[in-house]
């Protein structure tokens, strides 16, 4: 259709574990426009880096994916041959990870690695990739690109790393940019830092952004559509601002409410959500969460909700939209 | 670079003096000793006395310390004294360069066939070629290697006149050993380089370069392969020192001229020039080889400084 | 790429494999013989080596005044005549006018003294003279105690070597085989002369042309021997393997054609063969008892218990049980010596007798050994099977025995500590005369170097005896009372029994079909000289 | 295909969904807190060496090794005891007897009974091995560790005093201990305990070195543990996963170092035997009596594989980043 830039349909993936097989991502429906800037936003273990990972195969071979759709640019990216991905992967999706300090090769230069996709897929030579790498570094803000291209990972400090890093995924004008907790690993400082030059390059390049997170404070400060999910399901999709004004699914409330005050001085108390993620070894039928809800009814632990629409652009999986809810209370 | 060299260089050379001189002082802990009375019981004693002198033996311990250390100093290991009309460094040169040859033969080999092995079945993981060579690798360090030299020899020697037993300075004579010789490198190298393809293969920076999109040719080579192959590198420094200084094993079930039987004859001798001068040898030439590694080491790894 | 090597590797490999496989069988013009010769002795001349290893490269390149024949018996060599003084002391040998050195140049008489003179210098500190001994004030000029000139050696003129002895001897013939010329001019103030073919001048029917350390020493025929006419063969090539399952292998292989040193499963599977070739050795294998520590009746004990005959059968040995001390192969008129001699003792001195075991130690105070303590047993780590065999014979009559196992070369020094109570040991004598075994036990080997008598050893009133027996049989020139003498002695010496004999040495040796002529000696050596190969 | 739906287990069509409805009133009253967690099945927190062991009781190769060990060590402790046969008791009736009903692996050239010897072999093989390696891995790690954590000068002075005692043949030592201690099985097992830590020190070395700056142990030093504490309880265990595969190695090379001992003749004084010495002696009778040298050959690589096979799988077990 074109219309989204990637749109995913009822995606599984599974892992064989000794243990068994683990299901990591159970059903989900994603979608991102061009230029759009999505948040991911679950605990750690809820199945938003896997998605993503599974979207651009990168899982390892104890991983199964399987989905009605995974349309990137108007290609179904399930029928691609792995060399075909790699053509895209690193030129129209570009992807940071985590860890700045492990992502990056320690034997090879920054410029090597910078240099090594503008080679592969803009078929620059040496020279001209070099040009561009140092463009890039000085896009990132890193200071004496020229002298940094020479240095190896090690050399460099967290935060320059993760810059490198972004450079590295952004080089090739992608279309999309997977960041997949980029500031988790970085100093609060480091951090802001870091979305704010996220924040501007998507302004420059107007490339369509998925942020995962676990942090709500990001996502407050840049997403503009959020997605929230928890025990391989989603459980929310909306606007920021819905999102935070009207959580519409009591794991969103949960989080919003462990959250401590976004620094404009209200003290309200942190309030950690009582229990732990269910086991996807072995999901629960209900809804993932019901066992720690607060609201939960005997149907969350029979059925899981499925996404129902709220208002413009924010749909939940909660029973508690359930219509025959909404008579009850219109009964009493 | 160079002052890192210089470094380690004085700091071998310290180390040099104290094996030696522990290697000296446990000589002479030996009960009995050379052209003891005993040992030439058919001599005159005044004609043992005057052997033991013209050998400097007739002197206290420190005396002959100082002497040994001042001849050594001007590269002068000494005579045998069972094989009396050799020198210890004519020895060293007769047996070293066919120990060596064989050593890097084996060496060279061991690599080629361990790191591919290692790296095919680390890839392929739990397929039948991963078992292959695991298998293959896992016989290769479980039989002592005589029993493996008697086998081949067996097997191409007595039923089948394939090969010779025994000879030096042709191809065929060097292909039962090298084989022998080869086995547990190959094995040790092949389970090394697939444990370390296993961790590599679980990096970040691994999955970075398949975000990347690079080819997996060159995520395998490029980016796991020269990670994977450090623990390799480290484990070629003591490799190359044991493989060119001969094994003893395989050097006297094929007559070998080479090292190690020299080395194991003379110990088993009491031969104690020979034993004092091959140790001194064998512990610069391990020393030499860890220096080695480690500059490798750096050039592969720029984590590593040169530093102290 | 690494992939492309590693199969590139592997091709070049295999096909160096299909071309030994084709060229295996040598068809050389050239008739040489591989003679595999155990491991190299540490130095190869025949002034600092004493074993049997280098003794049968010795006789093989060097040719004394007298040699081996082809039917085993010493006959005149470069010696083309001789003369004895009536007394038997002054032996007056003409060397052959034509005799050459293998590089061409003449040898003469001179060269004969030269050689003795050089061998026997105190400086020199050779291994071996005992044979050398037999000539007058040789050991004082050993020893250091007399000049040259009081020696009983000299050269006359070019030609003709007169040689005086200490005490007449009926078998100096035999020793004369072992007086060979010496190079002297090559060998003074050059001690590395042995390594180098170019100084390694020999007179023999082989010269030296090759000496790779550790692997072997090459030889080829010499056209300046004075029977150079009768060798055949152009190459001896001997080959120094440590191991006889390798050894049997290349012989098996064909690498080496002459196979001396037979494993028990070389022995089994030629044994029926016509390959397989034993000879007579004078040589006795014996257990010495520290004479301190084990008393005399727990020593016949011990005789009586070891059951030989199983011994020799469980180790796949060739050998015959001993019987006494003095071997087969050592001759009393013609006859076997030790024939002669158990007839005349009314049967073998040493027999396997359990019961009697038993009795001797019951009576002894220790019935089934109770109260005894348990021996150390000293050996080679080669004969550990034998000392195994031994301790399980011994604790059937009740006397236990711990192995100690030393490496060859170690093994000697402890051998000399006296800080044990059984020795392994064994002697093979150099010539056809009951004296070449029997000196062993003489009192003058027992001495310390210091000059004090070895305290553990044999050294009681019997000891003393025999050593007056042994001593009167030196000037002796009737050879009947000589060999009586002797028999007596043998005869106390095992009534008392510091020694336990254990067997006497038989050689068995391979050789390839082809290979005639192939001699092996009483006393173990090999000569190549009567050798031919005839390819059928 | 097969595996495919292996993958995807079918998920039960749900009773209810949100187009339902007709969901009957009840189930929307509140879960009462004892129905939440009872879905959810707790699965007992395990620690890292329970964790280990559940893996390792999946890997079969490594249970195979582990049986296999136990049953060499059962018959290393109950074999002689058993046996009808003692490991030097000599019968010349039965010499050189192939393998039978009596014998189960014949007999060698004095008609001893070869199983009772290979089994009484195995108390030697195992214990050099076992005991070796454990040694070696307790003093290596202990060594490296300190020297890895403390580094600087410590660092640089322990190396280089391993340098130079790796330099020195092990052959030495052993011969030199063999001199003093006689030919047992105390000195072969101090010699050989005496040479083999050097790799396992640097090895170790090496591990802290690379791992002493990550997070947890700052994290330790910060909760005011003390240095010892840190290596033990942190940095070692962490770094244990490559120890132990090179200790895996270290058993095989105590038993080979013993072999080889046996081999060029200063092994275990007879009538003792280890498999080295007796595959050493078979292999003189190789052609004639293939069994002598077969058996303890087998004996010595099976125990090898087996140990391979448990170093294999406890290495996987132990890897705490294998752990998903």
């Amino acid at each position: 259709m074109g219309e989204h830039l990637l749109e995913v349909k009822n995606l599984r993936t599974n892992f064989k574990t000794s243990a068994g097989i683990v299901q990591a991502v159970r059903g989900i429906d994603l979608h991102v426009d061009a230029g759009e800037f999505m948040g991911i936003i679950g605990e750690s273990g809820c199945g938003k880096s896997v998605s993503m990972m599974s979207i651009m195969r990168l899982l390892d071979d104890n991983a199964a994916v399987k989905a009605e759709k995974i349309e990137f640019d108007g290609k179904e990216m399930q029928e691609l041959s792995r060399k075909e991905i790699r053509k895209i992967l690193g030129n129209d999706i570009g992807m940071i990870f985590q860890d700045p300090m492990t992502s990056l090769n320690p034997l090879y230069t920054i410029g090597n690695q910078l240099m090594e996709p503008l080679m592969k897929h803009q078929n620059m030579s040496k020279a001209r990739a070099k040009e561009r790498a140092i463009e890039m570094l000085e896009t990132v803000g890193i200071n004496e690109p020229d002298k940094r291209l020479k240095q190896y990972p090690h050399e460099l400090s967290g935060g320059m790393r993760q810059r490198v890093m972004i450079a590295v995924a952004m080089c090739c004008n992608p279309k999309l940019l997977i960041a997949d907790e980029p500031t988790t690993a970085l100093d609060v400082t480091i951090q802001a830092q870091i979305m704010e030059l996220m924040a501007e390059l998507k302004e420059k390049f107007d490339t369509a952004t998925i942020l995962i997170t676990h942090d709500l404070g990001v996502i407050a400060n840049s997403c503009t559509r959020v997605v929230v999910m928890y025990g391989g399901k989603i459980m929310e999709e909306a606007s920021v601002e819905d999102l935070f004004y009207h959580p519409a699914h009591p794991y969103t409330e949960g989080l919003l409410r462990s959250v401590p005050g976004d620094g404009s001085g209200s003290k309200e108390r942190l309030v950690p959500i009582p229990g732990t993620p269910p086991d996807l070894l072995d999901p629960p039928a209900g809804c993932p969460f019901a066992a720690r809800c607060p609201k939960a009814m005997r149907i969350c632990n029979q059925a899981p909700a499925q996404l129902t629409t709220v208002g413009a652009d924010h749909r939940a999986a909660c029973w508690l939209l359930h219509p025959q809810i909404k008579d009850m209370k219109g009964g009493e | 670079m160079s002052r890192y060299i210089v470094k380690r260089l004085v700091a071998a050379i310290i180390s040099m003096f104290f094996l030696i001189t522990i290697t000296f002082f446990l000589m002479h802990a030996i009960p009995g000793g050379p052209f003891s009375a005993g040992e030439r019981k058919d001599l005159n004693p005044e004609i043992i006395e005057a052997i033991r002198a013209r050998y400097g033996l007739d002197q206290p311990v420190w005396k002959q310390y100082l002497n040994y250390m001042a001849k050594l100093l001007q590269g002068d290991m000494g005579v045998s004294y069972k094989k009396t009309n050799y020198t210890v460094n004519e020895l060293i040169g007769l047996g070293f360069p066919i120990s060596g040859e064989i050593g890097i033969i084996a060496i060279v080999i061991a690599l080629v066939f361990g790191i591919p092995l290692g790296v095919v079945a680390a890839l392929k993981r739990g397929s039948w070629a991963d078992m292959a060579s695991m298998i293959f690798a896992t016989i290769g360090i479980s039989i002592p290697t005589f029993v493996i030299a008697m086998l081949l020899m067996y097997e191409f020697c007595m039923k089948h006149s394939l090969l010779p037993t025994f000879g030096w300075g042709e191809i065929r004579h060097l292909i039962l050993p090298v084989i022998c010789m080869c086995l547990s490198p190959i094995a040790n190298i092949t389970r090394l380089c697939r444990s370390s393809m296993l961790e590599v293969s679980r990096q970040d920076y691994v999955r970075t370069a398949r975000a990347k999109g690079v080819g997996e040719g060159s995520v395998i080579f490029k980016h796991m392969l020269r990670n994977a192959i450090l623990p390799v590198v480290t484990y070629l420094g003591p490799l190359v020192a044991a493989l060119m200084t001969g094994s003893f094993a395989i050097e006297r079930l094929f007559m070998i001229p080479g090292m190690g039987r020299y080395f194991v004859n003379a110990v088993t001798d009491r031969d104690y020039t020979v034993i004092m001068g091959l140790t001194i040898f064998y512990g610069a030439f391990i020393m030499l080889c860890t220096l080695l590694v480690d500059i490798a080491y750096a050039f592969i790894d720029p984590r590593v400084r040169f530093e102290d | 790429m690494k992939k492309v090597l590693a199969i590139a590797l592997a091709l070049a490999m295999i096909f160096s494999l299909a071309a030994c496989g084709g060229g295996g069988s040598a068809k050389n013009e050239k008739k040489v013989i591989n003679y595999a010769n155990g491991s190299q002795p540490e130095v190869l001349d025949p002034i600092s080596s004493n074993y049997a290893k280098t003794s049968i490269v010795m006789y093989n390149i060097f040719t004394g005044l007298t040699h081996i024949n082809a039917d085993g018996v010493a006959e005149l060599a470069y010696a083309d005549s001789y003369t004895v003084s009536d007394d038997g002391l002054v032996y007056t040998f003409h060397i052959r006018e034509d005799a050459k050195w293998s590089d061409g140049s003449d040898l003469n008489a001179k060269d004969w003294e030269n050689g003795f003179e050089f061998h026997m210098r105190p400086e020199n500190a050779a291994r071996s003279y005992d044979l050398k001994k037999y000539v007058k004030n040789a050991e004082a000029y050993y020893l250091g105690e007399c000049t040259w000139e009081e020696v009983g050696f000299h050269a006359t003129d070019d030609y003709t070597l007169e040689i005086t002895l200490q005490d007449p001897c009926t078998y100096f013939l035999d020793l004369c085989c072992t007086y060979i010329p010496y190079k002297t001019e090559k060998m003074e103030g050059n001690p590395d002369w042995s390594k180098n073919p170019e100084t390694y001048i020999t007179n023999g029917p082989f010269r030296v042309t090759k000496i790779v350390d550790q692997q072997g020493f090459y030889t080829e025929k010499n056209p300046y021997y004075y029977n150079a006419e009768n060798v055949k063969i152009d190459e001896v090539n001997f080959i120094w393997i440590d191991d006889e399952a390798v050894e049997l292998a290349s012989y098996k292989n064909g690498d080496i054609n002459v196979s001396d040193n037979l494993s028990k499963e070389a022995d089994e599977t030629f044994k029926s063969t016509s390959e397989y070739h034993a000879a007579e050795k004078i040589g006795c294998g014996y257990l010495t008892c520290n004479t301190e520590h084990i008393e005399k009746e727990v020593r016949q004990a011990m005789a009586y218990a070891l059951d030989r005959e199983t011994l020799i059968d469980l180790l796949g040995l060739a050998y015959e049980p001993a019987t006494g001390l003095v071997p087969f192969g050592i001759h009393w008129n013609g006859k076997q010596w030790r024939d002669v001699a158990n007839e005349k003792d009314g049967g073998p001195l040493v027999t396997y007798d359990v019961e009697k075991a038993k009795q001797i130690l019951a009576d002894a105070g220790y019935p089934n050994g109770e109260g005894l303590p348990t021996y150390t047993y000293i050996c080679k780590n080669t004969e550990t099977a034998k000392a195994q065999a031994v301790q399980n014979m011994f604790a059937q009559v009740g006397i236990d025995i711990k192995i100690d196992t030393y490496e060859s070369s170690v093994y000697w020094d402890v051998y000399d500590t006296e800080d044990w109570d059984i020795g392994d040991d064994g002697w093979t004598g150099d010539y056809d005369d009951p004296s070449t075994n029997l000196f062993l036990w003489e009192e003058y080997r027992e001495v310390n170097a210091d000059g004090t008598l070895k305290d553990a050893r044999w050294a009681n009133d019997i000891a003393k005896q025999y050593d007056a027996l042994m001593k009167s049989t030196y000037p002796e020139t009737d050879n009947e009372v000589r060999m009586e003498t002797m028999r007596e002695a043998e005869q106390l010496i095992i009534s008392d029994m510091p020694v336990i004999p254990t067997f006497f040495y038989t050689d068995t040796f391979l050789v390839k079909p082809e290979i005639t002529g192939v001699v092996k000696c009483y006393i173990g050596h090999v000569f190549f000289e009567y050798a031919d190969i005839v390819q059928k | 295909m097969a595996k495919k739906t292996e993958m995807f287990p079918t998920v039960p069509e749900a009773m209810y969904t949100m187009e339902s409805r007709d969901i009957p009133a009840e189930l929307f009253e509140p879960l009462p807190e004892e129905e939440k967690f009872s879905e959810q099945i707790n699965r007992p927190s395990v620690s890292y060496w329970q964790n280990a062991w559940m893996k390792l009781k999946k890997d079969k190769l490594a249970i195979i090794g582990v049986v296999f060990i136990i049953l060499m060590t059962l018959l290393a402790i109950f074999g002689p005891i058993f046996s009808p046969y003692t490991y030097e008791q000599q019968d010349y009736d039965v010499v050189n007897q192939p393998p039978s009903a009596e014998h189960w692996f014949g007999t060698d050239q004095f008609g001893r009974d070869q199983f009772t010897r290979i089994s009484y072999g195995a108390r030697i093989s195992l214990t050099i091995g076992i005991v070796a390696a454990i040694v070696n891995m307790i003093i290596g790690a202990l060594y490296g560790g300190i020297a890895g954590y403390f580094g600087k000068k410590t660092d640089m002075i322990m190396m280089r005093i391993v340098d130079i005692f790796a330099a020195i043949p092990s052959l030495l030592y052993i011969i030199l201990i063999m001199i003093f201690l006689g030919n047992n099985l105390k000195s072969i097992l101090i010699a050989i305990c005496l040479t083999y830590w050097f790799g396992t020190a640097r090895q170790t070395r090496g591990q802290i070195l690379s791992i002493k700056g990550q997070d947890f142990a700052m994290a330790a030093k910060v909760a005011g543990e003390t240095d010892f504490q840190i290596l033990l309880h942190h940095l070692i265990p962490n770094a244990i996963g490559p120890i132990i595969v090179t200790v895996t190695f270290l058993v095989p090379s105590a038993i080979f170092e013993e072999a080889f001992l046996s081999f060029i003749g200063i092994g275990i004084s007879v009538p003792v035997a280890s498999w080295g010495t007796l595959a050493n002696d078979g292999m003189k009778v190789m052609g004639l009596y293939p069994y002598q040298m077969l058996f303890p050959a087998m004996a010595i690589s099976l125990t090898m594989f087996a140990l391979n096979f448990i170093g294999d799988g406890l290495r996987d077990a132990l890897d705490s980043r294998l752990k998903k």
